[in-house]
């Protein structure tokens, strides 16, 4: 068996892998370890239709419903933390309904892709019990016709049942496993074969990583598997499960890759801004999208004066001196 | 009355940070709650542990994060891990004391929204269409489900509706739905078998919840506001007749606040009273 | 709050926190991070009416039913691998029916404890169905008298449910929670307040401390916690769920310890062929436990020599060297 | 006959080895499952990717370990983790391509016992007081739950009953407990949606399972054996027409087997035949 390489450019695995109407989960956390360099590509490529899932959201959401990629997301939040930083555009598109949302909290999101990682059909959780979140008249996917036709998507958006085990027989919530066709992260170094060490905290991304279908995994750095195997308790996800491997520097960029580079706070506020702007948004999208040739281009534009302003110092993990003043309305 | 020698989301997080004991361990949103609970370790509390969903456990910040997850957040931690493990065994087994949660709107019950609702509050609600939205609940759902938890929330009217227009954190109080009917019942009854609100802290005053109705009282006002002008402001028919003011925070607790806490105001210059 | 440490020696350790009828976890796996110290410490304080349970077995079953401090065990496997060595006295005490054995698959029991660790009452699996892991009839705690009275025992030993979600309605099996009164599990390194660092394939202990309502943690090395938070993602076990640090020497002797110790095979067989064997049986209870004062008196007893050849050689992470002949029949 | 070269542990290890694919990951017990995945991979299946349930993955043995957790299972491998990630996300999410298991017995469906059973073969069966214990089923059930897998068993009359005498791990025909009632069903109907049996290898033959009864028959018998002895020795009315006789193995892999694989004779000496 003649073995492939997975290695390849953003542009490959997103044309390799990502299809019009998919599921995509969106590995990272608000400003943290996001793959823009993937999302990006997308908007270039134009794929359309994309129902976006994902433990915790961030700035693609943003970028995606803005390049008319998105058809829908499911998740818990809609922004950037980043101090309460909603998504303007985003925002805008779910209240005006040409986005759909469907609303799980942040735990639920990460069992629903464990029960797929598992192979199971559900998990259970006393989350969302006695809220809305477990209203059946808020069924958004049922209301958008996707259960019962699409097999990617449950019957029931939960079900409460009884605990037999116990004489008190407490209700509990049971969530629907969540399989996408393609999951991508970021890990900060990579085999070649694939093996990841994340490093920093790890939000759902091995859950995530384990329920897709496909995993594209960017990286900081490439390295051999012996490399890797040197220190096996630090990596956290095996090479049999990804599919493509993409190794380019400030793949997420403008968010942070905790130990090698800080989020670009000042890049990150002139996005919101134009987000949240008819006037400006389509200009800032061929700015920094469309005229863009390639992810290599677009650290060109950024500059290497820039970038270096934002690399990490190894005894903090981040750069201390990093201008944060965006988000700070002192 | 003399000028104040503290601001107003100061007095919120020296208020709140009152709640954290020491040698709890507490999940902390971002924003006031993660402002609260460094005040707590850096005063009164040194043995507190901070749990955040990103997947850190004990940081010891030495700049505040903007995210519960970024490289900041991680500074310090002795351990990091995943969102599964602090949602999951932390905060749903019950492996943490309590929560600081931020909310858009807070009800009698302590019920949260953290998410949307229709345009007017009390207005019939479009979840395909609706009237506003704010970021969601995050992680404030599963830690509210599983733990005891106090309120951070700006004071404002439309923030304290009797019933919460769409609810994203289980109260005292809070919905089952049978046969396409909403039944409100005790948590406990519902399956929430831990935790529960202990207090909403506003930019006003301290509300706590009656031992027998489980309704939200008036603890404490703020010094310079009072119990009559707050009642105004809430949805409900709020007892004030418990309420006592404030003590104003110490000069030595603020000047912790403002030097060692948040000398960058990342958290303090960005609140809104 | 003044905080009282939580260092303490094996019999401290036990005194505290083990007392009859509990029902007790055992980390590690088979000849890996075993806490035999404190196994050793509880057949020396007489405790009785052990509930034992288990991700994975190992020779402190063995131990402990020869000790006569066990009412039953529920687990997968009753053996310490080595090429398939069954523990005998366990084995003969099984078929007897003085000790009971309730039978679960490997996953099935690592469920269990996470059910529990996670607070939910059970977590759902497509293991044992089709199988005698779940028929009715071989109920062993329900034939034990165990169900419906004592809260810690579920009402079923499983529940076969159909699945709500996909439009098969496949059956899955629910397993329910189990939250042992204490855990015992081992690790490298741990700090002063118990944050814990495994080194090595992590079996189940993870999931198996947070399951339980107290937890000792017998460790290698005792260091500060700021040297732990120096790799935070290298650690796995927060230090607010461990209850007692019984930082000893050798603690898993006669077993392995990744990275520092390796087992010992002959001390091993002897133990294996003792316990099979009545006329040897309690002439090896006496000369290595009861006899034994303490965990320095055993490691005397061992020698600096003996303990000397079982030292890891860091390049592999175990001995080797290590003599193995005891289970290799040549 | 000359004078065999091998040994007749050889020659199973030989056997099993070559249902291992290159690029295949594949879940291992311990014991011969070892010793057939670990001469895969150092013959025909260089790429092939060897999971132990103490939680490695991609271990390239310098010594034989005795367990599926002790520090030798470890050396060389990419990722180290728990038991849960193999066999709840890589078995049970079907993140693998097979497994090699033992067991005490297996019958006509492929069904194995790996744990006890009456003093007879057919006997009433007291779950207080078995007649026979061996280790039990670990996680070869969860491994057989949900991947496609190859048996090893010593070749032994009472190993071979047509029904399991107690059944730890699912073949292609599995029970289901209704009311009080046994009811046997294909696999699939029973809720197990992967995986099953592929082939049995004994020490004297290879079975395999027919396309449409899912009944074992005799695919393999070794140089040595011949079909009509070893149909004597198998509970089940077992097709032998299919049967041809086995390969013996080249001296080059038995070679490997013995130099390389394992030099120290871990688990080719303790192997009964």
């Amino acid at each position: 068996m003649n073995e492939k390489s997975k290695i390849m450019s953003p542009a490959e695995a997103v044309k390799e892998f990502i299809k019009d109407g998919q599921i995509i989960a969106s590995g990272g956390f608000t400003i943290t370890r996001k793959s823009y360099a993937i999302y990006y590509e997308m908007l270039r490529q134009g794929i359309k239709g994309i129902k976006l899932c994902h433990v915790t959201p961030g700035g693609p959401d943003e970028l995606l419903a803005a390049g008319g990629c998105l058809a829908g997301i499911t998740g818990c939040y809609v922004g950037d933390e980043l101090v309460q930083v909603i998504h303007p555009f985003c925002s805008r598109q779910i209240k005006s309904g040409n986005i759909w949302h469907e609303d799980y909290s942040h735990y639920s999101m990460i069992l629903r892709f464990k029960a797929a990682a598992m192979g199971v059909p559900f998990l259970p959780t006393h989350s969302q019990i006695g809220t809305d979140l477990i209203n059946p008249a808020y069924d958004v996917e049922g209301k958008m016709g996707l259960r019962g036709k699409d097999e990617r998507f449950p019957l029931a958006k939960f079900h409460v049942m009884k605990d037999p085990f116990w004489p008190e027989h407490q209700n509990i919530c049971l969530l629907p496993a969540l399989s996408p066709d393609v999951t991508i992260i970021h890990a900060q170094l990579a085999g070649e074969k694939g093996t990841a060490r994340i490093m920093g905290a790890l939000g759902g991304d091995v859950e995530e990583a384990y329920a897709g279908k496909k995993v594209i995994l960017t990286c900081d750095e490439l390295v051999t598997e012996d490399y890797m195997a040197r220190d096996p308790n630090a990596n956290q996800i095996p090479h049999h499960i990804i599919d493509a491997i993409v190794p380019v520097p400030y793949a997420c960029h403008p968010v942070s890759s905790y130990m090698n580079y800080d989020y670009d706070t000042n890049f990150l506020r002139e996005f919101h801004t134009a987000m949240g702007d008819d006037s400006k948004r389509d200009k800032w999208l061929d700015e920094w999208v469309y005229k863009i040739k390639d992810h290599w281009h677009y650290l060109e534009k950024l500059g290497s004066k820039r970038l270096s302003s934002l690399k990490a110092n190894p005894a903090y993990a981040y750069n201390p001196d990093n201008d944060r003043s965006a988000y700070m309305n002192k | 009355m003399a000028e104040q020698y503290y601001t107003v989301p100061e007095m919120v997080a020296v208020e709140t940070s009152k709640f954290v004991k020491d040698g709890m361990v507490i999940f902390v949103g971002i924003g006031l709650g993660l402002l609260t609970a460094s005040l707590a370790v850096k005063t009164h509390a040194p043995r507190a542990t901070i749990l955040m969903e990103g997947g850190t456990v004990d940081s010891r910040f030495a700049h505040l994060p903007f995210s519960v997850c970024e490289p900041r957040s991680a500074y310090g931690c002795t351990v990091t891990t995943g969102l599964f493990d602090i949602l999951g065994y932390n905060a749903g087994g019950s492996h943490a004391d309590m929560a600081i949660l931020g909310a858009a709107q807070v009800d009698q019950y302590g019920n949260l929204n953290s998410t949307m609702g229709p345009r007017q509050s009390g207005d019939p609600f479009d979840i395909l269409h609706p009237g506003w939205r704010a970021t969601g609940s995050g992680g404030a759902n599963d830690a509210a489900s599983g733990l005891p938890f106090v309120v951070n929330i700006v004071h404002q009217d439309r923030r304290f509706p009797k019933i919460v227009d769409y609810l994203t954190s289980p109260g005292w109080m809070v919905k089952v739905f049978e046969n396409g009917n909403v039944k409100w019942v005790p948590r406990r009854e519902a399956g929430l078998i831990r935790g529960g609100p202990d207090a909403i802290v506003t930019t006003q005053c301290v509300m706590k919840f009656d031992e027998k109705t489980k309704i939200a009282f008036l603890a404490e006002y703020f010094p310079g506001t009072n119990p009559v002008e707050i009642k105004k402001t809430i949805g409900w028919d709020i007892d004030i007749s418990r309420a006592v003011q404030s003590e104003p925070p110490s000069r030595e607790v603020i000047d912790i606040l403002r030097n060692e806490v948040d000398p960058d105001k990342v958290l303090l210059g960005g609140l809104k009273k």
